[in-house]
Formats: C-alpha cells, structure tokens, sequence
C-alpha cells in the first residue's frame, strides 16, 4: 500500500517536474530582454524555478536523494 | 598645480621644527617600548610567552610613535592654524582638495606595515602552535566555578594547583562540563576557552620556576570574578615527581569513574536496539559519532565498536564484547581527551544500558 | 516589450502620473530590499544548520530516520507549479487579459494552499509516527521544523496576500498602469517558491 | 543611472509633491511622519537610555572602587554592566547616529522633501522606544548576566530577563532593518537633480555605508535571538552542547553582525566629524573620494572579519590566519581617514568651537582605539589579553572617544537646526574638558590592567589592581559631571539659547540654506546642484534656493493635495 503511494508520488513529481521546467524556462527564453530591475529579478527567478523544477524529476527518478535504508 | 607646488613649499610656521620634534619622540617611545622591562612586572612564565612580548614590543613602538604623529600634528595644526582675531570674518582656509602624492605614500607605508606586521604576527603564531607534541599531556576541565586538573596516572581529579614540570613540553586538553570558561594564565600569555562538548589543545614548555594565577576569562556564571583563586606551579623535575606520586598514593583508590559506581554486572538479554538507537542520540551522541573509530567528537566514533577487527580491545584495554562495553556505560571511564559519565550521572538505567550495548552490537 | 503593449501613450497619460511613476520605482526599490534582508534570514538559520549538521553527530541524527524524499518531490513540484502560474498571471495582466490572469491567481492560491497541506501532513506524519519533535529531537528537530516552518509561514502568509489581492483585482483596485500589488505579489511568490528550492536541496536530497 | 534618475525628477514628480502640514499635537511631534521630527525623537529617547545606561556604568565603577566590590551584589552587578552594555550599543549609539541624526540631516542634505517612506519610518521610531523599555524592564524579572554577548550555554541558565533581553533586541533589529531599507532607497532614487554621488557631503557617504550593514547585518543577528529565545522558551535545541547544539554556532552568528555593528556605530560618526572639520576650519575636506570610498571598503571588509572575536574559542587555527590578516588590512582605509582628517586642519582657519573640539577629540582618541584594534587582530597577542580589561580599554576608545565624541560634535554643530537655537560655547567647552579628561583617566589604565591580568565581567577583583580602578572610578565621575554639563547645556539653550538663525557656523551643506529649524516641507524648491559643498573660495554650487529664507509661499506643483 505504501509503495503505491510512493510510487505516484514520484510518477507525479516527475511530470509535475517536466511540466513546471518547460514552463518556466519557456517563459525565461521569452522574457530574455525585457529590461527594468524586476524583469531581471523574475528572470532569476525564472532561472531558479526551472532548476528547482530539474532537481524534483532528479529526485522522482531517484537520481538524487537516494539513500540506502538505514537500520 | 603651480600654486599647489608653492604652497606645499611653504607648509606653515614651525611645520619642520614641530615635525623634527615630533620624530624625536617617535624616536624616544621606539627606544622606550625596546627596553621596558616587561618581565619585570609579568614574568614570562612559558617559552613562547617571550615571542608574545616581542609581538607586543614591535606593535606598542609602532603604534605609538604612528599615534605621537597623528597626535602632535593635530595639537600643532588646531593651535597653529586657528583663526585669529585680527582675521577678517570671512577668512577661508588654503583651498588645496587633496594632494596625491601624499595620499600614495600615506596609503603605501601603512599598507607595507600591514604586511611586515602580518609577517611577525604569522611567525610568532607558528612558534606557538609548533610547540612539541609529544610531551606530558594534562587535561583542564571548567567547572562553575574551579577548574580540575587530570594526569596521566593518577587517579581521578586534581581540585586545587596545577603543577608542572620545568622544561617538559605540555599539551593541556581543555574541556568543560557545563559553560564556557577560558583557561588563562597571564604569565604565559597564553589562553583557550573551555567549550563544552569540545575538545581543544595548547600546547607549550614552561621555562621559568614560580607560582602564576590561573584566571577564567569567559563570563562564567555569577561567581565568575572569584575564579582566579587556582595557580599554576611551575617547578623542577625532583619537586614535581614529589608532588605526583604524591597524588598516585592519595588518589589510589579514587575510582576514575566520576563518582564512584559499583554494582553487579549488568543482564544483556532483553536489550532493544531501536530504543537503544534513541537513548544514544540523547545521551551519548554529544561526544560520539555513529562512524568509524577515527570520527572523533570527543570519543572515537561507535560504528562497529564489537565488530571492528582493527580495534579489538575498548579503551580500558579489555577485549571488545557486549559485557564490557555495559562495564564502561556503567562505570564511567576518564581518557586524555574527556571524562565519560558513569550511568549514575548520565542517568542510565540498567534496561538503558543493555539497550544501548544491544544498539552497538546492531552496527556492523 | 510586455509593457509597452499594455502603457499606450506617455506615462504621463491615463492616470498613471509622474507622482505614481517615481512612488513605484521607490516601493519597487524598497521591497527587492525588504526581500533581500528576509533572505538573509534564511541564509542565517540556513547556515546553522549546516553548521550543526557537520558537527559530527552524522545525518540524520541517530534515532531519527530520512526524511521521505518521493513525498516531498511531489510537493515541491505544488509549489514549483504555483511560482510558474503566478508568473503567467503578471504576464497576463501586463496583456490585459483580465480573466486568464484572475485563472491563474486562483491556480497559485490552490497549489499554494496544495502545498501548505502537504506540509501539515509531513508534519503530522513526523510526529504521530515518527516521534520527531520540534523540541525533544535534538538538532533534526530545531534546524528542520524551525526552517520548514519559517518558510510555511511565509507561503501562508503570501497565500492570504494572493487572496487579497484576487478580491481587490476584481472589486478594480489595479489599474493598466497601476498594478504594483501585483507585481510586489509576483515577487514575493518567486522568492518563496526559490528559498524552497533551497530548502528541498538541503534537507531532503543532500 | 544614478544621474539620470535624479535629473529626473520635475515639478509633477516626489520632488514637487508637498503634504499638508500635519494640523495637532499628536500628529506632529507623536505619530509624525515628518523626517526631522523622527529625527529629534529618536535624539530624545536614545539620551534618556543615554542616561539610564549612564547611570549603570557609575554603577559599575562604584562596585569596583575596591577589590571586594561590596556596592552591590555579584548577581546584580552582572545584571548591571549587561543592560550598560546592550542598551548602549543597541538603544543608545546605533539609534543616535542613525535614526537620530540620519533621518535628521541626510535627506536635507541630499536635497529631499522626506526620506522615501515616511509611514515605515514612524514605525522603525516606535518600535525602538518599546523595545527600550522591554529591555529595562527585564530588570524585574532578573536581567541578563552574560554581557551584552550573552554566549551560551551561561546565558541558557541566566533567569527570565535574558528571553526578555532577546526578544527586546530583536525588535531593535527589525527597526534598524526598516530603516536601512528606508536610507537605501531614500539615498539611491531621490537625490536632487545634480546631486550625483560624488556630489554628496561626507555625512551622506558615511549613512550610505552603514544603511547595508542595517538592512543585511541586523537580519543574521534576528535570526540568532530567534534561535537563542526559542531554546530558552521552547527547549528547541541549537546552542546546548548536552542536547546536540553547538555553543559555537551562536558566537559564528553573533559576532557576524556585531562586527558590522561595529562600523554601523562608528561609520556615520566619522560622517559627522568630515562634515564639522571642512566647516571649521574653512577649507575643502581633504581627499573627498578617498574618504568616501574608504568609508565603503570598511562597510564591505566589516562582513569579512567577524572570526577574530573567536580566537580563542576553539576555532580551526588555519582558519584564524585569514581573519587576522584581513582585519589588518582594515587599518589601511581607517588610518588614510585619519591622515586625511588630520590634513585637512594643515592650512585652516580653525575656529576651535565646541563641535570642532569634540571633532578633533575624536580623532585623538578613535586613533587610539584603532591602534589597540591592530594589537587585538593579532593572533599571539589576542590569545593573550582576549577577554581582558585590555579589550574594555579598546572599545570604550572606540565607542565613547569614537562614536560618542561624534554625537557631540554633530549635536553641537546641528542643534541649531533641530532647535533654532545655539547650545552655550562655554558650558560646551566645560562639556569637552571634562569629558575628555574624565574619559582618558577611565578608560586609559585599563590597558596596562588588562595586561597585567584583570579580566573582564568581574564583581570584584586583585587586590593588587586597586589603585587604577580606584583612578578609573574617581574618572568616570568626572566625565559624568560633563555629561551633566551637557544636559543642562541642552536644556537650557533650548528655551534661552542664542538664536541661530539659518546658517550660525556659515556651513555650505544644504541644510544650512534653509531656516532652523526647516518647515515642514524642507525646501519650497527643489535645488539644482553643481559642485562639491566644500569649496570655500567659490560660490555656492546650487541653484535654486533664492525663495528658501523669503515669506514666500512654497511652489505647489500639479501632483500636491
């Protein structure tokens, strides 16, 4: 029963993951030359959000945060 | 720039005659911080306690003949440039901005001091922390408000003087078993705070016989003032042997177990290792790590402490089983680098204990 | 160019006066600082518990058991999710497509409440089950739940700022040119969502 | 970027906009939004901690005029010089010299109607009164022991006052964290058109500076009280050793905003003392970039050197190398101020008033503690007189002969425009007199006590160090009785003082150009800038000001409501 859940947890974050990158490094590609301060701070934002995004399908896949059972 | 160049030509009334004085006294407080006889009032009580002076000696006659400058051109201009009265109302001063030779050289000199003074201070620091290992290895714990002295070979805890050896290099371990206190003797310009739950280490070689305060310097508790009664003896071989194995005889039959703790050996069966894996994170995991036996905290690391062919004895040298790990969690045990708590004072009951031993024989 | 397509004319026209201009970039200016300051925060309490981590006890700390890494992916991706459709909500409003940008203020307010449950879960499940304290579990509990915690305070506390800039965009309160709350609401999101990507890393995948 | 944006500003913009002048008591000198009203509370309540502290430290030196102490008990004594010590550094200079004479003289010498957000202001001044209090008031409740440091595990056991002390200093943080952000924004976007940054008066540079260490520093300290008040309320553990934390951790957080503390309480002083020194002495502040920049390198070293506190501690020794060295290199940008000060007196007309008094005091004794700052910053000879009297010595130079010096001098140079009126020169000159020699036979035997073994936080002590504590004490009245001078001084002047009028020291900031005290909205027009302020042999580098001293009423621009 446990393991279902895990495992669509991960199936969810991985495609929650694809979806959110995509998303958020579109958006970067679009805003690349906007100017202004907040423009650049949402760029890095962007940025980061898209790296978050990476980490949690890294993380869905077990790539990362992968830890062998501890007694 | 002409005007400039005219003007810094002409400095003022009495600009050099000032300025030869001025560098008179620098010359004269160079000369007085050479000779004072530091020692006099402080004896250098350890062999690096001389380099510290040195180290002060370079910085005092620097500092003061920088602040004699400082200080005497600002008495001469604020006397020698204020306005006087026959002075129209709106009189206005040189009009200069900035000059930037000067700034180059008073940025320059400094910044060379810096480093000359980076380069001193860097080697006395070596000479001090390469003082010898290998020597007699003494542990100084803070309590509120008093400090004890552990040696090798003696039994227990030494409550009132420290003695050593004149000559011997020492490493004194510094702990604490409740706050921070700092260790400091002023006669050997040297100090180390006492962190609980740290272990750290000065080392040094007493050159000079006498009697010096020992002075916790880290606020300590509300009786922290009166902690400066201990002194630190430094005397020859002979009286030093004396006064050691006159502790080993006083101290023979002092357990090394903080408080004395007795009773049968205690039953194994029955131990759980998941309530054991709890009892460690809160009674022993301040001092030991669940890694291999050179992770040390304060006491070597616990992973496979029964199962470690490369260490096959415990600390106290008997063989590494379940019985005998139980014998030191009951009885406490005293090393060079810290005291254990007997189960008493860590509060351990027996099922504690064997949770505990059945938690170490479960890492493997 | 988004805004341009939205500013017709000076800045001068449409209400947008020169007060309101130099106000913004004076408000602008101060919350990108009032964010720096709070990340600083973080980076404080951040630093201690990298510190107490490496201080030798080993992690987790024993007794205590990894944090359920599946879980929090899932949940993080909520939250990841939440920071892209608040990003498309400011870009919507900037092309005054005012119905798709009230959509997607109300998608960021579910998944950031999505996200705010599924903490409480974790919580929940840590403590009923797992016995972790805040207080009683050593340097797991104090550097964890005070960091997590801190962090959902700032989710819940953007959550009901959404909310109250949702009712104010539909009772009119911004305007085309008008509209700092929402960029300042924009800003806040990012910075909660990006202190989380930090968060996830160092707690659950190192 | 900077140069466009404050030529930006036109008559519809902030630069035109005038409030109405605020109509009752309450909203004017209470809940006022106003700049300089800001400015002056925060001037009265930090000297009525000013006094309160005050009181604490004869305090202190009543206990140790003899070795067994016997004034008052050990427990209160720790309790005493802890509340000295924090409320001086946290309720008494920091607030001073930057919500006080900040809000009170930068935005007029930059040139603005009011700092960029006036609201936000008012609440950074009444939160520091409140926490001011909480502070005080944990003496009911036991105050805090462990001195203004409050290391743990000691502060751990300390009684109910020290979550008190905690929380009161955290509030403190969160309004010099407001008002960093507010000096920032205030000192980038709203400059009059000219001011450029090399245009701005030194006191300009000097809040410039310190508003980052605010608005960065102060956060890393909320974040240690935090953690400190949540392990003594809540047993959350992150500093006792027994329970896993690290006694370490909190000196690593500490000292990481107390070092930049350090130069928020001393970079706006060496503001004033660039401002009054060109004044008197009538001539152009020696190396104005020079000073700036310097004043810049100190704020950005001052997050690099925080480990030299914790020498002793048990910190990694190859860790200490770097620290120390890297303090040393401070010495550099602090000794060419100093040089630049001491050049900018060669050639003067020196009218020695009292403002120029305490600014050349201040350069005496600030000199002083820098040089025994190097001595500290050295490894081998901090292991030797770390938590000792030495250090007392050391800081007290820096703060009172330092900091303190500085509100002196900037009181007595800018009452006027807080007032209209002029403090007395003779009860000003008694004032330094005093206060100069009474600090020096303070704090000067402190060296060689430290040396020669007197550590610090101690109720009583050696007997052997009674004679120079005993000078130490019989000192420190001394300087009290001047610090009484001044306070009889400022009450006095303020009801029968000489009038000022616009402009009594013929100073060529901004701020002079208009009445003493300014109305409410600072200028009736925006000035136009062209040149540094210090170039005494040209004319006034601003236009724009002819309207300022008329009856004029004030130009209301199209925005204004």
């Amino acid at each position: 029963m446990n393991v279902d859940f895990a495992v669509l947890e991960r199936t969810g974050a991985v495609a929650g993951g694809i979806i959110v990158g995509v998303v958020a490094f579109y958006a970067l590609y679009k805003d690349w030359s906007t100017p202004g301060v907040e423009n650049h701070v949402f760029k890095l934002m962007l940025l980061l959000l898209g790296f978050g995004a990476i980490l949690a399908i890294l993380a869905g896949i077990n790539v990362l945060g992968n830890f062998p059972k501890v007694a | 720039m002409v005007e400039n160049r005219a003007q810094s030509a002409h400095v003022g009334p009495g600009f050099w005659s000032v300025t030869a004085v001025l560098g008179l006294l620098a010359i004269a407080s160079i000369v007085f911080w050479y000779w004072f006889p530091l020692e006099q009032y402080l004896p250098a009580a350890i062999v690096t306690a001389r380099q510290v002076d040195t180290l002060f000696r370079f910085m005092a006659a620097t500092g003061s003949a920088l602040y004699i400058f400082v200080f005497g051109y600002l008495l001469y201009f604020a006397i020698a440039f204020r306005v006087k009265p026959s002075d129209p109302p709106d009189a206005i001063g040189v009009q200069v901005h900035d000059n930037h030779r000067l700034e180059f050289w008073w940025t320059l000199i400094p910044a060379l001091f810096v480093v000359l003074l980076s380069v001193v201070s860097v080697k006395i620091w070596y000479e001090i922390m390469l003082e010898p290992q290998n020597g007699l290895v003494v542990q100084a714990i803070g309590h509120q408000f008093n400090f004890t002295f552990r040696y090798p070979q003696i039994n227990g805890e030494i409550t009132d003087e420290m003695h050593l050896p004149i000559g011997v290099p020492v490493t004194l371990n510094l702990t604490s078993s409740d706050v921070i206190h700092s260790f400091w003797v002023p006669a050997m310009r040297l100090k180390n705070d006492t962190v609980p739950g740290l272990v750290t280490s000065i080392r040094f070689t007493p050159r000079l016989t006498g009697r010096y305060q020992i002075i916790c310097t880290q606020f300590c508790g509300v009786l922290h003032a009166q902690m400066n009664k201990q002194v630190l003896v430094v005397e020859d071989k002979a009286s030093f042997d004396r006064w050691y194995q006159g502790w080993q005889v006083k101290n023979a039959h002092v357990s090394n177990a903080l408080p004395a703790a007795g009773g049968a050996a205690v039953a194994l069966t029955g131990g759980s290792a998941p309530a054991g894996q709890t009892l460690f994170a809160q009674k022993c995991s301040a001092c030991h790590a669940i890694g291999p036996f050179n992770q040390r905290i304060v006491g070597p690391g616990l992973k496979g402490v029964l199962h470690d062919p490369s260490h096959p004895d415990l600390v106290n040298g008997d063989p590494a089983t379940p019985a005998n790990v139980a014998k030191i969690l009951q009885t406490g045990y005293v090393g060079s680098l810290g005291a254990m708590p007997n189960a008493t004072t860590n509060g351990l009951s027996n099922q504690d204990i064997a949770n505990l031993v059945a938690y170490l024989d479960s890492l493997k | 160019m988004a805004v341009a397509s939205i500013a017709h004319g000076s800045a001068h026209g449409d209400g947008a006066d020169q007060l309101y201009v130099e106000t913004r970039e004076l408000r602008l200016q101060g919350f990108l600082l009032f964010l720096v300051s709070d990340c600083v925060l973080f980076s404080s309490f951040i630093f201690a518990y990298l510190y107490l981590r490496n201080s030798g006890q080993g992690w987790p700390p024993p007794g205590i058991k990894r944090l359920d890494v599946a879980f929090a992916a899932w949940n993080s991706v909520l939250l990841f999710g939440s920071g892209a459709t608040m990003h498309y909500a400011l870009e919507n409003w900037k092309h005054g497509n005012f119905m798709k940008y009230m959509w997607m203020l109300i998608f960021t307010i579910i998944l950031g409440a999505g996200f705010l449950g599924g903490q409480a879960y974790e919580y929940t499940h840590l403590i009923v089950a797992e016995h972790v304290s805040w207080w009683g579990s050593g340097i797991f509990g104090a550097s964890f739940f005070t960091l997590t915690g801190m962090h959902g305070f700032h989710v819940f506390v953007g959550v009901c700022y959404l909310t109250v800039l949702l009712l104010q965009s539909a009772a009119g309160v911004y305007t085309g040119q008008k509209y700092f709350g929402i960029t300042a609401g924009t800003l806040y999101w990012h910075f909660v969502d990006v202190i989380w990507v930090v968060l996830f890393s160092i707690f659950y995948l190192i | 970027m900077s140069i466009e944006s404050a030529q930006m500003t036109h008559a519809g913009g902030i630069a035109g906009h005038i409030h109405p002048e605020p109509q009752g008591f309450v909203r004017r000198y209470v809940f006022s939004i106003d700049h300089k009203i800001i400015g002056i509370q925060y001037i009265i309540t930090a000297f009525v901690f000013f006094m309160l502290s005050g009181l604490l430290a004869e305090t202190i030196r009543t206990q140790l005029l003899n070795a067994n102490g016997g004034f008052v008990s050990p427990e209160t004594y720790n309790e005493v010089y802890s509340v000295h010590g924090s409320a001086m550094v946290w309720l008494v200079v920091i607030p001073l010299l930057t919500g006080g004479f900040g809000n009170l003289i930068f935005p007029l010498q930059i040139g603005a109607r009011d700092v960029a957000f006036p609201w936000l202001n008012m609440l950074s001044f009444w939160i520091f009164p409140v926490a001011g209090l909480m502070l005080f008031s944990s003496f009911l409740m036991g105050a805090p022991t462990a001195g203004w440091t409050e290391y743990p595990p000691v502060s751990l056991q300390g009684s109910a006052g020290t979550s008190m002390w905690a929380a009161a200093i955290f509030l403190v943080g969160v309004s010099s964290t407001l008002t960093g952000i507010n000096f920032v924004v205030t000192l980038v976007k709203m400059r009059a058109p000219g001011m450029t940054f090399t245009r701005m008066p030194l006191f300009c540079w000097g809040q410039f500076a310190t508003a980052p260490l605010l608005m960065i520093a102060t956060t890393a300290l909320a974040a240690a009280l935090a953690a400190l008040f949540m392990e003594r309320v809540f047993g959350v553990p992150f500093y006792d050793p027994t329970k896993g934390g690290s006694p370490v951790l909190w000196q690593h957080m500490f000292w990481f905003y107390s070092h930049p503390a350090v130069y928020i309480m001393i970079l706006p002083a060496f503001g004033i003392i660039s401002e009054v020194l060109p004044t008197f002495a009538r001539k152009p502040i020696f190396g104005y970039k020079l000073i700036a920049f310097s004043s810049m390198a100190i704020a950005l070293a001052g997050f690099m050197v925080w480990a030299h506190h914790m020498f002793t501690s048990g910190l990694a020794p190859y860790l200490q190398l770097p620290f120390m060295i890297l303090t040393f290199a401070i010495g550099i940008p602090t000794g060419i101020k100093i040089f630049s000060w001491t050049a900018t007196l060669w050639g003067g007309k020196i009218h020695l008033t009292s403002a120029m008094l305490f600014a050349i005091g201040f350069i005496a004794l600030f000199t002083c503690g820098g040089i025994t700052g190097i001595f500290l910053a050295a490894v081998p000879y901090d292991l030797d007189v770390h938590g000792t009297y030495f250090v007392v010595a050391h800081f007290h130079y820096v703060l009172v002969g330092g900091s303190l010096m500085g509100v002196f001098a900037g009181m007595y140079y800018w009452f006027p425009k807080m007032s209209g009126r002029l403090l007395n020169e003779t009860l000003g000159k008694i004032h330094f007199w005093l206060f100069f020699i009474g600090f020096n036979g303070t704090f000067l035997p402190m060296h060689w006590l430290g040396i020669e073994g007197m550590p610090r936080w101690v109720a009583t002590y050696d007997p052997q160090f009674e004679f120079w504590n005993r000078f130490a004490s019989v000192s420190s009245y001394v300087m009290g009785i001047g610090i009484l001078v001044f306070f009889v001084n400022v009450l006095w002047s303020i009801r029968a003082g000489k009038k000022s009028g616009p402009n009594p020291w013929n100073g060529r900031t901004l701020e002079w150009m208009i009445p003493s005290p300014p109305h409410y909205y600072n200028f009736k027009n925006i000035p136009t800038v062209y040149g540094l302020p210090y170039d005494f042999s040209h004319p006034l580098p601003y236009t724009g000001l002819e309207e300022e001293l008329t009856d004029a009423p004030p130009a209301l621009a199209a925005g204004a409501h």
